[in-house]
């Protein structure tokens, strides 16, 4: 199957979104020069500047103005630049974009997504380097979906543009280059459904984002001492996939859980009440959490390291849970 | 700019509708029947009316925390808007929203909003919306004093202006926001001084004269549906009530209230019209009788409705049932 | 002991550091005014208007000149009015205050305290009954403070305006009015100490804010029936006084995490697996959470009261952890 | 306004020590010595010089993403801005921040900031407690064009005007938000205009001359340090470099850029004092020299520096340790 790399699988969604849906448009800064991640690079030039909206520095007014288009007949797609200036439209998103529908009783749909550049890049320090995802699963109204291959990232913003319902789509720095196989025909990939990216028997590991390729690294390792780690990624976090979740934990009855946000109040903490809430009898081990230490990121190399899980941490925890 | 007698008709009829929607509500209130808290507009009503009534039926509003007058302006069917402050699933928001959310879509109200300053942007993109759409539409965007000491007052005007989208904003200037004076917080005496930073005219007016606002912006929204990008008008208006209902008002003064109530927009048109004999004190009589029985009927339709079943509470968060 | 409600004891604390040291300041919305829910009422007349500055609604620079005066030799105690418009701020919460002293390699202290009027109160709906605090305990830099009762409300709000770093203070609506005793002399709680509401033997009910009163009610009704629950406040949720929970749970075996908060992704959900990482073993059921359900708040009363952790979900919980 | 001669060699110097340090950080980078991503303020060097040398060394600044030249022009220690971009314990902010929060309490200096707009409203309430502890100082608020259209910049203007604070606003407008150019993102031409919206005068002056640049802010900030409240000027200036280093520059048009370089901050200024006899073309070459040897040692200092340790990572976060 032919290679892409995320950010060409990004664009080729788009383009065929936009190709199929003339409400679908783009809203953002820098999109026309496709500054920093290169995504929406070139797609002025195929669709027109009008669906190829570059914006002032206006987070609040960019994100608003995509709710107000949003209920009135488009399907904006805006590009938060970075995840990190969400802060900066944090009202248009929680008290605006999550709750008219619910407060109006259904009389609006929001068929939005909002595009989020998150995690840390090398160097980037504590503005640019965030993973705030779980703020949003705690909001009730958002659909929060974090692909981790090119495939599933294509497969899953076409859905969210299709929806009629607002989606925050997390795409990791870290993986615009990344490149791997995506189908040429068509393919929607229906939110909240996992993805076990590796099966195995032995422990559960369920990672997000740049995460996921960590975790099958760590797989990789551990399976030279016969330790088989199955690695469900679930590519949305609300909806989450439970079922598939638990199937996998039910079968290896051990699971750690490995994300790259601070690990304090983290969505794996939610996983983790999950699993203790829900099949709490199918384990035979303590949950391990993987994440990030509870500072902003740091820019010098060593400290950002330090800060941020590293395949080793995950090796290490999967030992303690089989150990 | 010339205005019917018909249209100056349809205004007074307007605010005496919602003149006789908030008084209802003020009492029901005050009897602890009605849960929440609300915002009342009594003595703005001819912002509300004059700016509605220069809209198409298919137009948009944007509107605030202080939003009846706007929903009842636009056409809202005021049964199902008391229904919604009786908090009964036969209300606009199927009690899901109250005072603070309230919407009817279905006569392009988008919706009162509980953060201050919260519809600016959004009236943005239901510009952009209209122009992407080609649809000749306008939306009608109303704020406070207040809001506009917001920043995304400021981005909102900025995106209309540069994308040319066809939004009117008005500002409803009652001197207060809660209990903080306008001439306080705001670092300009007039709202409208700010319409330049944008590249627009700022224009004033009276809003305790109705033709005077209904003047302003059916030009603005002609302008508009023409191409003409965004308008900026300020409206000076007096807050008859509490910022909120109970509000013990400690912090203000009695004769501004009092200098307010005195001047009447509907008491104002009301005799004009009579006395231009474009409209008789038989017919404005028959008027407030009318909107009585429009209100004595939604009062009777939100008392007597039924209250949501518990269960409601999880429908309408999603269009795809999760 | 003398009896306040939470309100006034909020009012003493500020009175009495606002004596102590005049660096402390106030601000923010209808502060001298009172509005709405009367604690700085009067304060004005007290310490002059320089002392107690109302502002504009301009949330962003509210929060950020918070900032710039702590940074610079105040001790501001900003108000944000209702927490639901933390929102509008977010920026100058999570990327300004909570990350200069750690970006800056410690050059400047952040002593400011930032009072969060927080959860429901009945008809207020989507905009004005939020309970926000997760978002704050998953952000490095924060103290996020949740008391009770009055004399709690006191000491630690005297405790957070001395500190040098930044604290989220939340105060929940429907307790200003609650009473409590009050010592006369002064107390300063240190951060990061639980306090034990309610000993028991059969179960730990964790709790935050008014739902700490919510669980000594169910409690009560449980102790009926002979099952006695210890209710555990852990009154700061930021610094977490873990030692606390855990010695609880090792001594009851069973937990019931209890919160206004929407349910997924809530701090209970880090309780839980705090719980289901570090003391497995003594874990004898499994965990059980009650919290609001996932929707913005409605407006009709049937459906926030609905909506909300109600006490005989508490008691519905502990029957079947202990069961 | 005369500017004394010894002033006016001060402000050359400055500049110098800016480029010198400026065009270091652009090689090192170039050549993949330093991490993260860095913004340069070649060819803005006038505004930084120009309006810092208006300082007293106990005033504030806060500063932007593109603030190296707004630290070495307050005074801080070039070798330790040099560490922090090396990302060395020996920082300015011990590795911790980089250039993007790069920081010098030490001489006033609260920080760059990664957040566009995030400096106006911690510049309000600086300027708030320099008013409270009645300290003399003032704050310097540096900020571009792109900022200007962001809802803190306005919430932060109305703050410290109806305040009265001590703060002068600077804005460097260099005509682009990274690819976005400000003819297309503002409303209006002049970020200056907009000054009236909150009943300021909008100065504007040429941020290629630093002279003009210092007296104005000069005036300024002795209005503010009197009691007389905020001041907002807009200096043009243009951006030499990409909006980062690497940064193609696809959107941008060479001419505008070749037109920039041929407007040089350093060389008007040094030709200016080279012909008034007030500096010596010996003189100005011993200043290159000078800060080339500065430079020489903050690069030697930063690569020699250690990195920090890992665990290290952990402090720095409270006050009170945990
Ligand atoms: C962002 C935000 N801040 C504060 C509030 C609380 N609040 C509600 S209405 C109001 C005053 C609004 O004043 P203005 O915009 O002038 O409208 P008015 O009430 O005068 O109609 C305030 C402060 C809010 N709802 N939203
Ligand atoms: C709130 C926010 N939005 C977007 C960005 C990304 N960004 C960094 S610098 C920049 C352009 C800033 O333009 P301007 O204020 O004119 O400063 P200049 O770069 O020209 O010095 C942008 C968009 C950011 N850092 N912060
Ligand atoms: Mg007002
Ligand atoms: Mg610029």
């Amino acid at each position: 199957m032919r290679k892409l790399t995320m950010a060409e699988a990004l664009r080729e969604a788009l383009i065929e979104e936009m190709t199929r849906d003339p409400r679908v448009f783009l809203i953002g800064e820098d999109l026309r020069a496709g500054v920093p991640f290169g995504v929406t690079k070139g797609l002025a030039e195929l669709f027109g500047e009008d669906r190829v909206l570059d914006t002032p520095i206006s987070e609040a007014a960019i994100i608003g103005a995509s709710l107000g288009a949003a209920i009135t007949g488009m399907r904006p797609v805006a590009d938060m630049h970075f995840a990190d200036f969400v802060t900066c439209a944090m009202d248009e998103v929680v008290n605006q974009i999550a709750k008219v529908r619910y407060m109006f009783g259904g009389q609006v749909d929001v068929p939005l997504t909002l595009r989020m550049p998150t995690g840390s890049v090398k160097g980037a320090a504590a503005h640019h380097s965030q993973s705030l995802e779980a703020w949003f699963v705690h909001t009730p109204g958002l659909h929060v979906v974090f692909p981790s291959t090119p495939a599933d990232a294509k497969g899953l913003l076409k859905t969210s543009i299709r929806g009629l319902d607002p989606v925050l789509f997390f795409e990791h720095k870290r993986l615009y280059k990344m490149s791997g196989e995506v189908p040429e025909e068509e393919v929607l990939i229906p939110l909240g459904q996992a993805d076990v990216k590796r099966p195995g028997s032995d422990v559960t590991v369920i990672a997000t984002g740049w995460m996921v390729h960590q975790a099958l690294d760590a797989a990789d390792r551990l399976s030279q001492d016969g330790i088989e780690a199955e690695v469900v990624d679930p590519r949305c976090l609300a909806p989450f996939d439970k079922a598939a979740l638990f199937a996998s934990v039910r079968k290896t009855t051990r699971v750690v859980i490995v994300e790259e946000a601070a690990r304090t109040g983290a969505f794996g903490a939610q996983v983790a009440a999950w699993i203790v809430e829900e099949i709490f009898d199918a384990l035979d081990a303590p949950v391990r959490r993987v994440a990030a230490r509870d500072v902003p990121m740091p820019f010098s190399p060593p400290l950002e390291e330090y800060v941020l899980p590293q395949v080793r941490d995950i090796v290490d925890a999967v030992r303690q849970v089989v150990g | 700019m010339s205005i019917s007698a018909e249209k100056q008709r349809e205004l007074l009829r307007s605010m005496i509708r919602i003149r006789a929607f908030e008084e209802r509500v003020r009492d029901l209130f005050a009897a602890g029947r009605l849960p929440g808290f609300v915002h009342l507009s009594i003595g703005q009503e001819g912002v509300a009316a004059g700016a509605s009534s220069a809209l198409r039926s298919d137009d948009y509003v944007l509107s605030t925390h202080r939003g009846h007058g706007h929903m009842v302006a636009k056409g809202a069917d005021t049964a199902r808007m008391m229904a919604e402050l009786f908090a009964k699933r036969t209300g606009s928001c199927k009690g899901k929203g109250g005072s603070m959310h309230i919407a009817d879509a279905s006569v392009g109200v988008l919706g009162a909003n509980g953060v201050v300053a919260g519809g600016l942007s959004i009236a943005a993109g239901v510009g952009l919306s209209i122009k992407q759409r080609r649809s000749g539409q306008v939306c009608l965007c109303f704020f406070g004093d207040g809001a506009a000491n917001r920043g995304p007052f400021h981005e909102a005007l900025n995106l209309a202006v540069i994308w040319k989208l066809p939004v009117v904003f008005v500002c409803e200037n009652n001197g207060w926001a809660s209990s903080t004076a306008h001439r306080y917080a705001c670092a300009v005496p007039d709202v409208a001084v700010r319409a330049a930073g944008y590249g627009l005219r700022g224009v004033i007016v009276n809003g305790m004269d109705t033709l005077e606002v209904y003047g302003a912006v059916r030009e603005a929204v002609e302008r508009a549906r023409a191409g003409g990008g965004p308008a900026f008008i300020e409206a000076k208006v007096v807050r008859w009530q509490g910022h909120y209902e109970g509000d013990p008002q400690g912090y203000r003064d009695r004769a501004e209230i009092a200098d307010g109530k005195s001047r009447d927009p509907i008491e104002r048109l009301g005799t004009k019209l009579a006395g231009e004999g474009a409209c008789g004190t038989e017919q404005i009589a028959e008027m407030h009788r009318a909107a009585q029985e429009e209100m004595d009927r939604a009062v009777a339709f939100g008392e007597s409705s039924p209250l949501p079943a518990p269960e409601e509470a999880l429908e309408d968060l999603f269009a795809a049932q999760q």
